[in-house]
């Protein structure tokens, strides 16, 4: 029985990924291995469960489809020959008793067809001169990158926009994670009515955006907005929110930060709601000051949870859009990158350019994941 | 000073008593065990005399102190978890070193009293490691550790060595013993298990349903049963109790009818105190019980049905009058067949007398 | 077994629904299906209406009309998307007349010269129709023979006004004194203003809250004017090409191209004169304006609010102000045409955006689908529908309609309509019309929130656009 | 063996003393937590109150905040006078002014909104489940790098993925169908699907496994009998996790849906839009109240559950 020693070696090897996943604990159990099985067909015997061969034939059969064939059948064609090695895939797991892969293979099937498939299409788009509304399509391999990286015209813009998007990331979710982490120690204890209270303050992400952009541009309208309202009864002025860069900003900033930090207040919640009574005893015992017993307790807890938090609200903190696309429609200094790739790819139709900026993109979100996964790493092993 | 003195101590969950009107007092030096089975408040008591739990009503005083209303974190007292509550991101040595932070002292200091505690406990290979990577044992010992490394009013330990197997359980049970009786400090262990108890402790507060029944040294509790229940709770095989008449008693001698037979027993002379005619239990432990070849007023005339060898001894489970079940424990060199009479006379010294209220009846 | 008993029943009774959901009921044999999409709003509901109601195919065919309504602020996106992945959903649709070049040359809209050329009826009802709108929504290139658009919905800018504030005795003897010019008060009078005289009328009438206004304290604060200065879609263009128009200067003009430039007529001193004319005018509106959000769905609130004297707008949302339910001014209204510049020879030099949608054919459709279409399209633009049309609160381009006498009774603003349309432009109907008003909204926007003057902005405008059409190939 | 004993934890077997770190706390906690909430709440508020009020309350200046006067207490300025005009008419309402009342195609789009939400958060649940035991039980080489590959799938804006699905679902005949944004949303769902029910099977007990399998039982068996019992809780939370996240998707409901098949985040534009003259303030909140209402009640009498969900096998119990 090898669980816990497999686990902590698995956690301290390199991969960065990996690590993050072992700090998360999470654990895997291994089962003893399945009975023996048959041998795997040889690669030219035309078996169900060949799947060697089914991927070479595919392969072959593919490139002569695409080729030969008009589009629509070739992609019936194509399509056919993927579910046949997909099919061998899973006779051969299921001669082999790989029941792993049975029981993923239905997850990995809707994924690819509905989320990697697609993506691998718009990443082969992005090296064509492509716009949707011409059907002309031209290999131009790298130009649409390099033109979003050095064109004089568009990578300033790319470049503002980027900035003013890490401005957005930084602003909302530093907010929500303090906002969020403070509304969590608020529930952290069990009180009358809490169960009515909680939910008052979950209440705003199940909003429907549209509703929540719509309704924060009446909150902050100059004539009438309940901000201004009360903000000119106090001073005496005019007082118009979204009037400069900062309050625009600041505008967008606080509605989304009201509507997602209760999701950071859940998670942080969850963690703290989990952590055993008896430790905080043995703390008080122990006479751990309470500042102590939050680092030392409280926090190794929902560490992990922070950090997800901070993970998924940082990827949607970059595709921010809709409630920039409601309150200022990009105004202000308020542009961020995902709403420009919208404009791109969406209302101009330039739809290889936008696939190309996306994927650019994505490479930043990437990094920057692995670069925080990599810290976050390293701090829990020093921990 | 180090005693702790409970007045009164009443604990209610709604209207649920968990502890009614317990009184208790532990000297410096003293190990005092509560025990009794699941459920009887002995842990919602110690958590009380923690400051876990606050009291109902009565008094918690500790170091001649009165402590009611303070949190536990002001009572200056050590204690040891049932699942012993090690902080489960720290090291073992950081885990030992936890309370010390409160005393403010360099690390040097610090580090090297976790040293002493980890020599006497035998932890000093694993100091560097985090809990999820030891052993049952050595969590046990890191949690005694982290409760003896400072200089606390008193000791609490909630069930300290129930997760242990029996082995460890042994030599676990000689080290915290004499890990104690070096620190001259008042102590309660809360425990079911009577062996802990009776070898553990100075004295024994034996509960049920919230109250004590009795309070007393190990010997005390065993020689010297308050009541049925601790009679029967103390001693294993437990003891034979069986209801019976009282016909007439007089200078230690009584005559009880027991299932229809009569029986003479030498008693404690306070049972002539009692009305005649009265039920009383009779209590005789199975090692009170010798079998002789002749029946006679003085003994019960049984047969036996079940042998279990014991080792040194064989107990014996005997038939009595009126269907009653019967233990006797015998040397081993005494054979029985299944099925043979026996016929028991009661060593007097083992012998107790109940009342009808199930309290003991003694000078 | 019970676990899988209850996934099982579960899984079937899923997979019966979506079998539903996929097999809509597809209409019989015999029936034509035109599928249209159009924006979700009164004038293509009544049109609906009309159909459904009045409609019978010459062909004695059934032809069902079956509209996708979808709501104003995502139709472009979802007809867009529609379009350009080749689901081929829609046999009609309604668009913006600047759509055109986008979705012609890449093979949506379908050029239906020869059905016209075929029909003598259809084709002397477009003859009819007024050449600013026939231009603007049938021509592609813009002003060519090529026809590809019907108007459903024409449209152009008026000036809505508050009778109780202008008429006001007070306020007209103060205007009097302090500009020696008479305050409008009618829709004649409303005409005749100029953009000096609409600028005095900003200046006069922003009022704080408790001012005396029209003889009462203001309940709020107060403006005198307001026009469209928003980021969105089109909303600062669509005026700011009127002041440039105005004022002698152009945009970039697609029917000289490929000669044509936008370098140098775009930021031409003529065109910055008149961007700094229009930005002149907002520090007299309500203050959302400079939060660059003031689109023409914001003017007209603060107006049917009755937060602003006089505002320009189109005449599509003129029901709401005139709905007690949804205006607090229905009862107070006054129209006039949008204001004019004065010219050195005090002739007043009139130029406007026009608005509206045209609604077309798509390039897939059978050619029963087609013909079924364009007797609809004959039925629709027939004087008859289109008077009863512009009672229900739309507008007809179609000559013989909007000068019959009885046109001006269906609505207040409809004085104004006829008179307006002789001075009607559009903006470009190119491919990357798109490109073009994002990057010219974006400038607009920095230079209405204040951070680039008039100058700066045209320029960068037109550095843009002079670098895009190269690139485009549009011009030389 | 002594690693076997660590990972079970005892406390929660026994059901004494259940890993809680609530402490009690009284009314005056109470009184604190409510005044926070009902800041927090209150733009909620302000919408429920504005789908009461007529177009020309919801834009009163000052603002009118109060259905009662509360017996003149409150001046008139600051009341209105509530209706329920703004609920009828997000079901049937006149598009025209004077114009006939019609039904609006509300009703179908709640349904749709329920149907679809439901119905691909269920079947979410059924395929990750599946592959979350998968991922588990029986893990392959690099499992965490594929788990965190499932995740990426999110980080993309979604316009990328947009026309390609579009015209796969047109070619395969699903545009504008039930089967296809269900079949979308499921695969939206499946990442944390996976991620939070693999969470739940890491933590049950080896051991009982183990000792179903000793006893004779099938895998199958063991996952239906054993496992599956034993994250109820966990399925729960997954569940409301996935409404909660469905519920408002927009960009790919106003892409895929058709006329039958949309759903009311994409036709509160309707209201957004008013027919084209603006917002229509009342209805909209009206429509928001409605919506929010099933996600609402599902969320309050599910928070237990979702509290002990949501930590995604970050925190061992």
């Amino acid at each position: 029985m090898c669980r816990s020693a497999c686990v902590g070696l698995r956690a301290k090897g390199n991969n960065a990924t990996a690590d993050f996943l072992g700090m998360l604990h999470m654990t895997t159990t291994a089962l003893p291995p399945p009975p023996t099985a048959p041998d795997a067909p040889a690669f030219l015997t035309p078996a169900l469960d060949n799947w060697r061969g089914a991927i070479a034939a595919a392969l072959v059969l593919s490139v002569i489809a695409i080729a030969a064939l008009p589009a629509a059948a070739a992609f019936w064609t194509v399509g056919a020959l993927v579910a046949l090695v997909a099919a061998t895939f899973v006779v051969n797991a299921f001669r082999r008793h790989y029941y792993g892969g049975l029981l993923v293979a239905p997850a990995i099937a809707m994924l690819f067809v509905m989320n990697i498939f697609p993506l691998l299409w718009s990443l082969g788009l992005s090296f064509f001169a492509y716009q949707s509304n011409r059907q002309t399509m031209k290999f131009v391999g790298l130009h649409n990158y390099i033109q979003a990286l050095t064109s004089d015209i568009k990578a300033p813009e790319n470049w503002a926009n980027l900035q003013t998007t890490a401005v957005f990331v930084v602003c909302t979710v530093a907010a929500q994670m303090l906002v969020g982490f403070l509304l969590a120690l608020l529930f952290a204890k069990q009180f009358p009515l809490r169960r009515y209270l909680l939910i008052l303050v979950l209440t705003p992400m199940m909003l429907s955006v549209v509703a929540v952009g719509v309704f924060y541009t009446y909150y902050y309208d100059p004539t009438f907005g309940l901000v201004s309202q009360v903000v000119n009864r106090m001073c005496g002025c005019q007082y118009v929110l979204m009037s400069n860069r900062a309050g625009a900003i600041g505008g967008i900033v606080f509605a989304d930060a009201w509507m997602w930090s209760p999701f950071v207040m859940l998670l942080v919640l969850a963690g703290l709601v989990s952590v055993p009574k008896y430790l905080y005893e043995a703390a008080s015992i122990d006479r751990v000051s309470s500042w102590r017993s939050f680092w030392t307790i409280t926090f190794p807890y929902i560490r992990g949870l922070l950090m997800l938090a901070l993970l998924f609200r940082t990827i949607e903190a970059f595709k921010l859009a809709d409630l920039v696309i409601l309150l200022t429609k990009g105004g202000n200094g308020t542009m961020t990158i995902s709403y420009h790739v919208l404009r791109i790819a969406q209302e101009q139709n330039k739809t290889s350019e936008g696939a190309a900026l996306s994927y650019l993109l994505l490479f930043v979100v990437i990094v920057l994941t692995n670069l925080y996964l990599y810290v976050a790493n390293r701090r829990s092993q020093e921990a | 000073m180090s005693t702790i003195e409970l007045r009164k101590l009443t604990k209610a969950f709604g209207s649920f008593v968990a502890v009614r009107d317990a009184d208790l007092s532990v000297s410096a030096g003293e190990v005092v065990c509560l025990l009794g089975p699941s459920g009887c408040g002995k842990t919602t008591m110690l958590r009380m005399i923690a400051g876990l739990e606050r009291a109902t009503a009565g008094d918690v005083i500790i170091g001649g102190k009165r402590m009611n209303e303070l949190p536990a974190d002001q009572r200056n007292i050590a204690m040891v978890f049932q699942f012993y509550a090690l902080y489960p991101a720290l090291t073992v040595g950081q885990n030992i070193a936890m309370p010390l932070h409160y005393e403010k002292l360099s690390p040097a200091d610090s580090s090297a009293r976790v040293k002493r505690v980890a020599d006497i406990l035998h932890l000093t290979t694993v100091l560097d490691r985090l809990p999820g990577q030891i052993s049952e044992g050595e969590k046990q010992r890191v949690a005694v550790a982290r409760a003896i490394v400072r200089d606390p009013n008193c000791f609490l330990f909630d069930e300290p060595l129930s997760r242990l197997d029996v082995e460890l359980r042994h030599t676990m049970r000689s080290q915290i013993k004499e890990v104690l009786q070096g620190l001259s400090k008042a102590t309660v262990i809360v425990t079911h298990d009577q062996l802990e108890a009776l070898t553990m402790a100075d004295r024994i507060a034996i509960m049920r349903d919230g109250s004590i029944e009795q309070v007393s040294t190990p010997h005390g509790v065993f020689a010297r049963p308050a009541n049925v229940f601790v009679a029967s709770f103390i001693g294993t095989p437990q003891m034979n109790l069986f209801e019976a008449d009282l016909k007439a008693s007089a200078g230690g001698t009584a005559d009880v009818t027991f299932g229809g037979a009569p029986l003479r027993l030498q008693t404690d002379p306070a049972v002539g105190r009692l009305a005649p005619a009265s039920k009383v239990t009779i209590g005789v432990r199975p090692r009170g019980l010798t079998p002789v070849s002749l029946a006679a007023p003085d003994t019960i005339t049984t047969a036996a049905e079940l042998i279990e060898p014991m080792g040194a001894e064989t107990l014996i489970h005997v038939r009595g009058p009126n269907k009653s079940d019967l233990r006797v424990v015998v040397p081993r060199e005494k054979r029985v067949a299944i099925g043979e009479a026996l016929h028991l006379r009661c060593d007097p010294r083992q012998t107790h007398v109940f009342d009808a209220q199930g309290q003991a009846v003694r000078t | 077994m019970k676990w899988q008993t209850k996934l099982a029943a579960t899984a079937s009774a899923a997979a019966l629904a979506m079998t539903m959901g996929v097999a809509i009921t597809p209409a019989s044999a015999a029936d034509v299906v035109l599928k249209m999409a159009v924006p979700d709003w009164p004038p293509t509901r009544i049109m609906k209406k009309f159909f459904d109601e009045q409609y019978k195919a010459p062909s004695g065919n059934k032809v069902i009309l079956d509209v996708d309504f979808i709501p104003w602020p995502d139709f472009y996106t979802r007809v867009n998307a529609s379009l350009t992945s080749g689901e081929k959903k829609y046999n009609m649709s309604v668009a913006d007349s600047q759509w055109l070049g986008a979705f012609v040359e890449g093979g949506y809209f379908r050029k239906v010269n020869d059905y016209i050329d075929a029909d003598p009826g259809l084709k002397a009802t477009m003859a009819e129709i007024h050449p600013a709108f026939y231009d603007a929504y049938s021509t592609y290139p813009y002003k060519s023979k090529n026809i590809y658009g019907f108007p459903q919905f024409p449209d152009v800018l008026v000036t809505y006004g508050r009778k109780d504030i202008l008429c006001n005795d007070d306020e007209q003897k103060n205007f009097k004194a302090k500009y020696n010019t008479k305050l409008p008060c009618t829709g004649e009078e409303m005409d005749n203003i100029d953009w000096t005289l609409f600028q005095q009328i900003g200046e006069f009438f922003q009022r704080k809250k408790g001012d005396m206004l029209a003889g009462k304290p203001a309940d709020d604060d107060f403006y005198g004017i307001a026009y469209q200065a928003g980021k969105g879609y089109d909303f600062a263009s669509m005026q700011i090409n009127g002041f440039i128009w105005q004022a002698g200067g152009d945009i970039w003009d697609e029917t000289k191209a490929p000669n044509s430039h936008a370098e140098g007529v775009v930021n031409s001193p003529a065109a910055v004169g008149a961007l700094d004319h229009y930005l002149s005018l907002l520090k007299y509106m309500p203050p959302v304006v400079k939060t660059g959000t003031m689109d023409i769905f914001k003017s007209d609130e603060l107006f049917r609010e009755g937060k602003v004297a006089m505002n320009i707008d189109w005449i599509g949302l003129g029901e709401a102000s005139l709905d007690p339910k949804t205006s607090k001014v229905s009862d107070k209204l006054v129209f006039g045409m949008t204001p004019g510049t004065r010219g050195a020879d005090g002739k007043m030099i009139r130029w406007n955006n026009l608005g509206g949608q045209p609604f077309v054919l798509m390039t897939w459709n059978t050619d029963l689908q087609n013909k079924e279409g364009m007797d609809f399209v004959k039925w629709w633009l027939s004087p008859a529908i289109q008077n009863e049309f512009a009672a229900g609160g739309g507008q007809s381009a179609v000559k013989s309609v909007y000068t019959d006498a009885k046109y001006n009774s269906y609505r207040p603003w409809n004085r104004a309509w006829a008179a307006s349309l002789d001075w009607q432009k559009d903006v470009w109907h190119v491919p990357p019309f798109f490109d073009l008003l994002t990057q010219q909204q974006d400038q607009f926007d920095l230079a209405i929130t204040g951070k680039q003057d008039a100058k700066t902005t045209l320029n960068n405008v037109a550095k843009y656009q002079e670098n895009l059409l190269k690139e485009q190939g549009l011009i030389k | 063996m002594a690693d076997i004993i660590t990972k079970t934890p005892i406390w929660e077997k026994l059901g004494f003393r259940k890993a809680s770190g609530v402490s009690e706390a009284g009314w005056g906690h109470t009184a604190l937590a409510a005044i926070v909430s009902l800041i927090y709440f209150f733009p909620v508020l302000v919408i429920i109150i504005t789908s009461f009020k007529l177009q020309t309350d919801a834009l009163a200046v000052p603002a009118k905040l109060f259905p009662t006067s509360l017996f003149g207490l409150l001046p008139e300025s600051m009341t209105f006078k509530p209706t329920l005009e703004n609920f009828t008419s997000v079901f049937s309402r006149a598009f025209t002014n004077g114009g006939a009342v019609e039904n609006t195609g509300f009703d179908r789009f709640f349904f749709n909104s329920l149907f679809i939400a439901g119905t691909s958060v269920l079947l979410a649940l059924v395929i990750g489940t599946l592959a979350a035991f998968g991922f588990s039980r029986y893990p392959l080489k690099g499992n965490d790098t594929y788990l965190f590959i499932i995740l990426t799938t999110r980080m993309l804006p979604a316009v990328v993925v947009i026309i390609p699905v579009m015209l796969m679902l047109r070619v395969v005949g699903l545009s504008g169908s039930y089967l296809g944004i269900i079949l979308l949303y499921t695969a939206f769902n499946l990442p944390f699907t996976i991620w939070m029910m693999k969470s739940f099977f890491d933590e049950l007990s080896p051991d009982v496994e183990d000792a179903a399998r000793i006893d004779g039982s099938s895998d199958r068996r063991v996952f239906f009998k054993i496992c599956l019992p034993q994250v109820l809780a966990g399925l729960a939370a997954t569940f409301v996790f996935g409404i909660i996240l469905t519920w408002n998707e927009f960009l790919f409901a106003l892409l895929l849906s058709s006329v039958d098949t949309r759903t009311v985040p994409v036709a509160m534009s309707q209201a957004v839009s008013g027919g084209g003259i603006g917002v229509l303030w009342g209805l909209l909140a009206a429509i928001e109240t409605l919506f929010l209402i099933p996600v609402f009640l599902v969320t309050f009498f599910m928070q237990n559950q979702l509290l002990r969900g949501v930590t995604f096998g970050t925190v061992k119990r």
